[in-house]
């Protein structure tokens, strides 16, 4: 039984999609989930030990034949895809609906379908003109996708600056694909480990696809294009896309040498990504911006995994390595789960009130119980918190970084510091959650809109719950998903091909489950002792104050006030403050806003600089004749010394 | 003899068409002649003649392996050019459809000439044929512009006949017998007069680089394509470049024959850079989505002359990016000139929100915009990607690939920003084009989307007979010794 | 013969001065067309014997240079009725001064260049090179739309003069020079006296700038 | 059957154990004060009377309101039974469970916060405010004293952590764990259990709402989680696996004893610090851990 079928199958479904997304919405939504089903079934056989799949064709595309491969790795990969891009299609009929978005809904129908197949058509690709050529097409449908609402000026916006950076990534891969082929002769992909001088190049893939996987500092693009996507394209964007940078560094990374070093600058932007990316999300006042952020903090967790394992791989394949890649492949996977299972949240949220501020939320427990409680799970996992999925794999990259500072190698310096900052990001993490979780969720609605908030219907809930059933089943039984996990690292680096788990992961679930169930039983005990003892609602007591108002209520900004502070020197706040004056003041205001420091305070003032160049050229052409003439004759002079420059040949 | 038909056949057209009495069904005359013509040109693709060494005018490897883009280019042109000039009645159409034909003619006899004089009178003959096309739409703007491209590209004609006398004198300082067939003065090799050849490179590169449209010598580009219907911008840039183009690549090998191959290589990869530089930097400014379309050509340019100096792979890409670049050039300049017609304007600042009035031509900008600027699975992805691995290839090029790339990039900054400025948003009220509704009729939308069509073939399977004829053009320009 | 022959380059390098230095554009039409038909003697005296295809190639030119532009830029210039004045970008003691140091460096140049034995002796290169400087001088020094043709048209004498290298050998390519002289008569024709004159209502270049960047 | 009892027997201990520590704590305050103060065992009474007590919910909570402490409770609970008690070991062991500790408390803080941040009243988004964010600067510094330990010892697994001293560092560990201990179970100079000026609390600003029940559980969590670090710091710094176990036992009460009544003198003799001084002292709580950490690393003991 090969993957084969399946995937055919997939690719049929997902092209029916493309053709029928636009008129018949039911039947595409059946298709992408058929379709995804198949690619998940492709993706399942791959993981669960069948061999390696390879295939390939007479039929050239582009002038190369094509050559599809579908190894543990790429499986993984396209696991999170599938799960991810079925629940979205649910997600988005009713999200997307044509009721509400008469315009844009069929063809963001087409362009799901679309960037499903293109990003598959890079995981199963094995030719670097096919990968160049999937990448680029899911980085444009992804485009397409995130600026569905055209009409809105800060959409275009936040899509321009994403199509552009991505471009900018691109023009890496275009270096780093072709300089590959000229070096080896051919458009081929496979393991090249042994053609040393190909080394260097993984220079440019870091940076090419560290673009997409947005990595602290390249992650410019990413916060504005997650927050003003639809969220069901925020949630394939956040959960997969930049997961295909990730993809492309751990399959070339493990495909061709790897330069010395390599392991300290992937663990070093892993660490910055990780706390800068978490200071930033804690700092913002609006949810879907939070959780782009920490879409970067998670991004760089993975890279520490992956950073660790090059190191230990470059000392003699130290098996310490080998846990932390799985912890990072793993993470790929929770990541995956509980932000689009977030962004799901945050979309009916956004559905609901129609603001994506937290200072003016609140008190929506009561009118969707079903999306807060689903929330707050997804923030227990994204806080790494036992006994989800968060913790476990954040636990096995600890274990690999522990085991790396116990073995006192080299590496154990950078070691620990990753550890302590994988400390400090959890724990800014926790607060970032409560944070929004209360903020949206907990006390009393801060304006109308959220008093007028409704629960969404079940075809958005019912993707949310699977995602949240992935949540917990990673977290209560990890070992079910091991074998897939150490499949996929024995296809990185063969020196760890499959053994037993080397950690006891059989015992942590046991506890997570032991745990869990201790948690509900005290929960339920605890709330009927309270019942026995009978109880009355009251006014919260707020210190005796008698008239608490909604306005009262400790805000977003305040609550991140402390720790945004200890970050001020990177986040840099614009303050705008009026104190209240006199005795009965009449207005005071005091509002605070975090730039994308990087973006505003860095590639800003370059850009402004490279276009006060551009004028300056452009006024060359003036319109005067005379100068054009004189600018031939300058050309001429020019070559001519070009010419006796260099002419004794 | 086909390949004197391919030039008198339009030739023919041309007088026809000037005899012709009505202004209403003399357009059809254009697609007639260009579908012969591009027939006969896939002809002799398919079976390549054999080619007299000696002879003055041949359809020789160089010539099959562009000719047939220019003649398909200006097929699909012609059959716009039919809906276009029906939308235009109130405008005499005599001397337009005429010039067209000759400039066909003329194209065909500069791609086949073999002879270093009569190269030169094809090209000059084409530059004066093309120049009432240029001010069809008889608004001072226009006539401003064709006095430009007049007197540069005359100048530019000038020094490229000063650089073939040059060359002719080169060779019969070399004890040549004043057989001035690129044939013979590639089998004169290094006893060509070297200081002769290099005065002759730089007159030829700069005199055909003024006619391609090298920077610095690009003045005229933005001006001419600017003022001009759509269709006569897409065969200028899809056209007559490539004729000034081959031109180089012929005189090229001359050079290299002469032993001066590194020379001008170096020399055409500074030109084709610079070019791109500053392709880049206009690009990064401008508000007039029709220029914007020259400053890209300008930049195309640039990759061409870049190809051509990186080698035999670089040739062959250079050769490619003649066809993937043409094609979907022509999309862009037909879809441009519809929005135009639609929206009345060619500039940022009044028009915005195309894709609501003129939503089928914005859809093909848009696509033709993300082709040009290297998506796959379109052509120029594929050409563009050749290039740089061609360059790559070459040792010590990786400083030129990395500003290649940069150039690259900036440029589709600058695409995207004007392209998605003018397709999005709300319409502004009353910009309209003389208040008349511009209807997007099948003639006028589809030849742009066959272009794109083509331009998507042309990248997924790039016809082996193609490759073949690149393959056989870099054999000539690069004799095996 | 060559010494013939150098004279009447010589007097050609006197008219390219002259044309660089004339104020008015009349004298500057003359100067150019008298260059004209100096060019169109050269053939002859380069012949020991008379050859139908180089007269053909003088006759041509003198008619072309001496006669047919000249009338049709003054009457350009009639019809347009403009004023006289040329008005410059480079004024005419540095056109002058630019000329003259061309020259120099003209004939220097021609020194370093490796000749026929038949040439040796001959001023066309110097020549030749002189005019085209001219030509770009004029070129880009003047306003008027006839003053830059005029320029051209120097320009164009100088390649015709580097021609005459090449007569023996190739006659054609000689010949095909002529076809510029057909560029300078689609010019004048074709743009300035009607077009640019009903368009602009002035032949003055520096109202053609609207378009830019 | 034994593991069972055994289980039983820990429990016991963390359980009943714990409420004693915050008596004892008031009592060497009182002594100091030269007061009578407060019974030993007053935190058992009012355990017991706030057990029976109803309950008073705002308007505003969610049902997280309730189960907020039990989560908090139980999973200090948890984190408890993962510490080994001197000689008796830990009731589970395995490769890792010091970081499944530190998330355990983690979560109580989750929970915690998070039932205070139910009702919506100020005073306890700013307790809650200030919890999670000095826990950032605690957390690093308890990584870093793990890290410390593990190079120590060469493993990962609190039995194996704990057994030996922690070596040359071991007085700079001691300082920077008490720290965290103060920070982390809200003593002074971070935070003052019995002030009344809601403003300049974090814990107890947190809990103002809660009562009953809930109340209890919050309270008893509090112990058990001071009753935690006592042990943790105690075991960290003694050589316990080189004492007989009725010594190692009695070590063990000991070092608790000690810390508790270090807890209380410092509390007698030092004031709140103002909030803006406390990521300071934090910051020295992490330098020591990591001090700590470099002497045990390039100590080169293992």
């Amino acid at each position: 039984m090969t993957p084969g079928p399946f995937l055919l199958l997939a690719a049929v479904c997902l092209t029916a999609g493309i053709a029928t997304g636009p008129r018949r919405p039911r039947l595409w939504t059946g298709l992408s989930v058929a379709g995804t089903a198949a690619g998940l079934g492709a993706a399942l056989l791959g993981l669960l030990g069948a061999p390696e799949w390879e295939w390939w064709s007479g039929f050239p595309v582009g002038g190369e034949e094509l050559h599809l491969r579908l190894d543990a790795l790429s499986a993984l990969f396209l696991a999170l895809l599938c799960a991810v891009g079925g629940a979205g299609a649910v997600y988005a009929g009713e999200y997307w609906s044509d009721h509400h978005y008469p315009a844009s809904a069929p063809r963001g129908r087409a362009w799901w379908s679309a960037l499903l197949l293109s990003m598959g058509w890079v995981l199963v690709s094995s030719n670097g003109l096919h990968f160049l050529i999937g990448w680029e097409l899911f980085t444009v449908s992804a485009y397409f996708l995130l600026t569905l609402d055209r009409t809105r000026p800060e959409v275009r916006k936040a899509g321009w600056l994403y199509l552009a950076a991505s471009h900018a990534g691109t023009v890496c891969l275009f270096a780093f694909f072709a300089a590959l082929a000229s070096r080896t002769g051919s458009w081929e992909l496979g393991p090249m480990r042994d053609q040393l001088g190909l080394a260097p190049l993984l220079w440019l893939a870091l940076l090419g696809f560290g673009v997409k996987a947005g990595v602290f500092p390249l992650h410019v693009w990413l916060p504005s294009a997650h927050a003003n996507a639809p969220s069901h394209v925020s949630a394939i964007m956040s959960g997969v896309c930049i997961k295909m940078g990730i993809y492309g560094l751990v399959r070339f990374s493990g495909w061709l040498p790897v330069p010395a070093g390599a392991g300290w600058v992937v663990i070093g932007f892993g660490a910055v990504s990780a706390l800068l990316g978490i200071a930033f999300a804690f700092a913002q006042n609006d949810y879907k911006r939070l959780l782009a952020y920490c879409s970067v903090e998670n991004v760089g967790i993975i890279m520490i995994g992956l950073g660790a394992a090059l190191l230990a791989a470059a000392q003699g394949d130290a098996p310490w390595g080998r846990l932390a890649l799985a912890g990072a492949l793993l993470h790929v996977w929770n990541h995956g789960a509980f932000k689009s299972l977030l962004f799901f949240g945050a979309g009916s949220v956004l559905h609901a009130t129609g603001t994506r501020e937290m200072s003016r939320l609140g008190g929506l427990w009561q009118a969707m119980p079903w999306t807060a409680g689903l929330f707050a799970l997804g923030a227990i996992a994204v806080s790494g918190l036992p006994p989800l999925n968060g913790f476990t794999s954040e636990w096995l990259v600890y274990l690999g970084l522990f085991d790396a500072v116990t073995g006192r190698g080299p590496a154990a310096g950078g070691a620990m510091l990753a550890a302590i900052v994988l400390g400090m990001a959890g724990a800014l993490a926790l607060a970032s959650f409560v944070k929004a979780t209360a903020m949206i969720f907990l006390g009393a609605p801060r304006t109308q809109a959220a008093v007028r908030a409704h629960e969404s219907g079940w075809t958005m809930r019912a993707p949310m719950l699977g995602l949240a059933a992935v949540c917990v089943s990673i977290g209560l039984a990890p070992v079910l998903f091991w074998p897939a996990v150490a499949r996929a690292v024995g296809v990185w680096h063969p020196a760890w091909s499959p053994t037993g788990a080397p950690a006891p992961l059989f015992t942590l679930g046991a506890v997570h489950l032991v745990l869990a169930a201790l948690l509900v039983a005290a929960a339920a005990w605890l709330w009927t002792k309270a019942q026995v003892n009978g109880w009355r609602r009251g006014l919260t007591w707020d210190c005796g104050y008698a008239a608490p108002a909604a306005r009262m209520q400790y805000s977003s900004g305040s609550f991140a006030g402390i720790g945004a502070g200890w970050f001020a020197w990177i986040l840099q706040p614009v303050r705008n403050l009026r104190r209240p004056r006199g005795l009965q003041p009449v207005v005071a205001l005091r509002l605070e806003y975090v730039p994308e420091t990087v973006l505003e305070r860095v590639i800003g003032p370059a850009a402004e600089v490279i276009l006060q160049v551009s004028t300056t050229v452009r006024r060359l052409q003036h319109g005067r004749l005379q100068s054009y003439i004189l600018y031939i004759v300058a050309g001429l002079a020019a070559l001519s010394g070009l010419v006796l420059l260099g002419g004794t040949s | 003899m086909i390949s004197l038909l391919l030039i008198f056949l339009p030739l023919a057209g041309a007088a026809l068409a000037a005899l012709w009495p009505d202004n209403r069904t003399r357009p059809w005359l254009l697609p007639a002649v260009g579908t012969v013509h591009t027939g006969l040109t896939f002809w002799l693709l398919l079976n390549p003649p054999v080619v007299t060494p000696g002879a003055w005018l041949a359809f020789d490897p160089l010539a099959r392996a562009v000719l047939p883009a220019v003649s398909l280019l200006f097929f699909v042109c012609a059959t716009y050019g039919v809906a276009y000039l029906r939308v235009r009645q109130e405008r005499p159409n005599r001397v337009f459809v005429a010039l067209l034909l000759a400039v066909l003619g003329l194209l065909s006899a500069g791609h086949q000439s073999r002879h270093l004089g009569l190269l030169w009178i094809a090209t000059e003959a084409v530059t004066l044929a093309a120049v009432p096309l240029l001010h069809f739409n008889g608004t001072p703007r226009a006539f401003e512009a064709t006095w430009k491209y007049l007197l540069v590209g005359g100048t530019g004609i000038a020094l490229s006949l000063l650089g073939s006398f040059c060359l002719g004198y080169a060779s019969l300082h070399g004890g040549g017998g004043g057989d001035l067939t690129f044939a013979s003065l590639m089998a004169q090799g290094t006893c060509l007069s070297r200081p002769w050849v290099l005065i002759a490179w730089v007159l030829l590169l700069v005199g055909y680089g003024t006619k391609m449209g090298l920077a610095p010598m690009h003045t005229w580009k933005p001006d001419a394509y600017g003022e001009a219907p759509g269709i006569v911008g897409a065969l200028l840039a899809g056209g007559v470049t490539t004729v000034a183009f081959t031109a180089i690549l012929r005189v090229r090998a001359v050079v290299s024959a002469a032993g001066e191959g590194a020379m001008a290589d170096r020399t055409l990869l500074v030109i084709g850079l610079f070019s791109m530089l500053v392709a880049a930097l206009f690009l990064l400014g401008t508000r007039d989505y029709k220029r914007m379309l020259a400053y890209s050509s300008v930049e195309h340019m640039g990759i061409l002359s870049i190809g051509a100096a990186l080698g035999g792979a670089g040739v062959w890409a250079a050769l490619f990016h003649v066809w993937s670049n043409g094609l979907t050039k022509g999309a862009l300049f037909l879809s441009a000139g519809n929005i135009r017609r639609a929206a009345g304007s060619a500039s940022m600042d009044d028009v915005r929100g195309t894709a609501v009035f003129a939503p089928r031509s914005s859809m093909i900008f848009v696509a033709g915009m993300f082709a040009v600027t290297a998506l796959p699975p379109f052509g120029p992805f594929f050409s563009e990607l050749r290039v740089v691995r061609a360059g790559l290839a070459l040792p010590g090029h990786g400083w030129a690939v990395a500003m290649f790339l940069g150039c690259l990039l900036f440029a589709f900054f600058g695409l995207t920003r004007v392209v998605f400025g003018i397709v999005d948003g709300r319409p502004r009220p009353g910009a309209k084009a003389g208040g008349r509704r511009f209807v997007e009729s099948a003639g006028v939308i589809v030849p742009p989307l066959v272009l794109m069509g083509l331009s998507l073939w042309l990248g997924l399977h790039t016809p082996a007979v193609l490759q073949e004829a690149w393959s056989a053009a870099v054999v000539q320009l690069y004799p095996q010794p | 013969m060559n010494t013939n022959l150098n004279l009447l380059i010589g007097l050609a390098m006197g008219l390219n001065l002259i044309a660089l230095g004339s104020s008015r554009l009349p004298s500057l039409i003359r100067a150019m067309s008298f260059q004209g038909v100096v060019l169109g003697l050269m053939p002859l005296l380069m012949e020991a014997e008379f050859k139908w295809t180089v007269g053909l190639v003088a006759l041509a030119t003198m008619a072309g240079k001496g006669l047919i532009i000249p009338s049709l830029l003054n009457r350009a210039m009639r019809a347009a009725n403009i004023e006289r004045e040329i008005n410059p970008f480079i004024g005419y003691v540095p056109s002058l001064l630019l000329g003259a140091g061309g020259t120099i460096a003209a004939v220097a140049l021609a020194r370093t260049l490796p000749l026929l034995p038949e040439h040796a002796g001959s001023l066309l290169v110097p020549g030749a090179l002189a005019s085209v400087l001219t030509g770009f001088i004029l070129l880009i020094g003047r306003a008027k739309a006839i003053a830059q043709v005029c320029g051209y048209l120097i320009l164009e004498n100088g390649i015709y003069l580097f021609g005459l290298l090449l007569i023996h050998s190739t006659p054609l390519l000689v010949e095909a020079g002529v076809l510029l002289d057909l560029t300078v008569g689609v010019f004048v024709i074709g743009i300035i006296v009607d077009r640019i004159q009903r368009a602009f209502d002035s032949l003055d270049t520096r109202k053609l700038t609207i378009l830019r960047e | 059957m034994t593991t069972v009892l055994d289980l039983f027997v820990r429990l016991a201990w963390w359980l009943l154990l714990a409420p004693l520590l915050p008596g004892i704590i008031n009592k060497v305050k009182a002594w100091v004060a030269g007061r009578r103060g407060p019974p030993v065992l007053q935190l058992y009474y009012d355990l017991a009377r706030l057990w029976q007590k109803g309950v008073v919910l705002s308007t505003l909570a969610s049902p997280g309101f309730v189960a907020g402490p039990a989560v908090a409770w139980v999973a200090v609970i948890g984190a408890a039974l993962l510490l080994p008690l001197g000689p008796a070991g830990a009731a589970l062991s395995f490769k890792g469970d010091a970081l499944l500790m530190l998330y355990l408390l983690a979560l109580a803080r989750f929970s915690t916060t998070w039932a205070a941040m139910e009702t919506g009243s100020a005073f306890e988004g700013m307790g809650a405010a200030r919890e999670v964010s000095y826990a950032v600067l605690a957390e690093a510094a308890m990584i870093t004293a793990m890290l410390s330990l593990s190079v120590q010892t060469g493993s990962i697994s609190l039995l194996t952590m704990l057994t030996p001293s922690a070596g040359a560092g071991a007085a700079l560990l001691a300082a920077g764990l008490f720290t965290v201990l103060l920070a982390e179970n809200c003593r002074v100079p971070f935070d003052d259990p019995n002030t009344h000026l809601e403003l300049t609390m974090i814990h107890e600003a947190m809990i103002l709402d809660h009562s009953g029940p809930p109340l209890a559980a919050i309270l008893h969590g509090a112990a058990v989680k001071l009753l935690l670090f006592a042990v943790l710091l105690t075991e960290a710094v003694l050589p316990m696996g080189d004492l007989s176990p009725f010594g190692a036992t009695g070590a063990l009460l000991a070092g608790v004893l000690a810390v508790t009544v270090g807890v209380g003198l410092v509390e007698s003799f030092l004031a709140r610090f103002a909030f803006r001084r406390v990521p300071l002292l934090l910051t020295t709580a992490v330098l020591l851990c990591l001090f700590a950490l470099l002497v045990a690393w390039k100590g080169g003991a293992v």
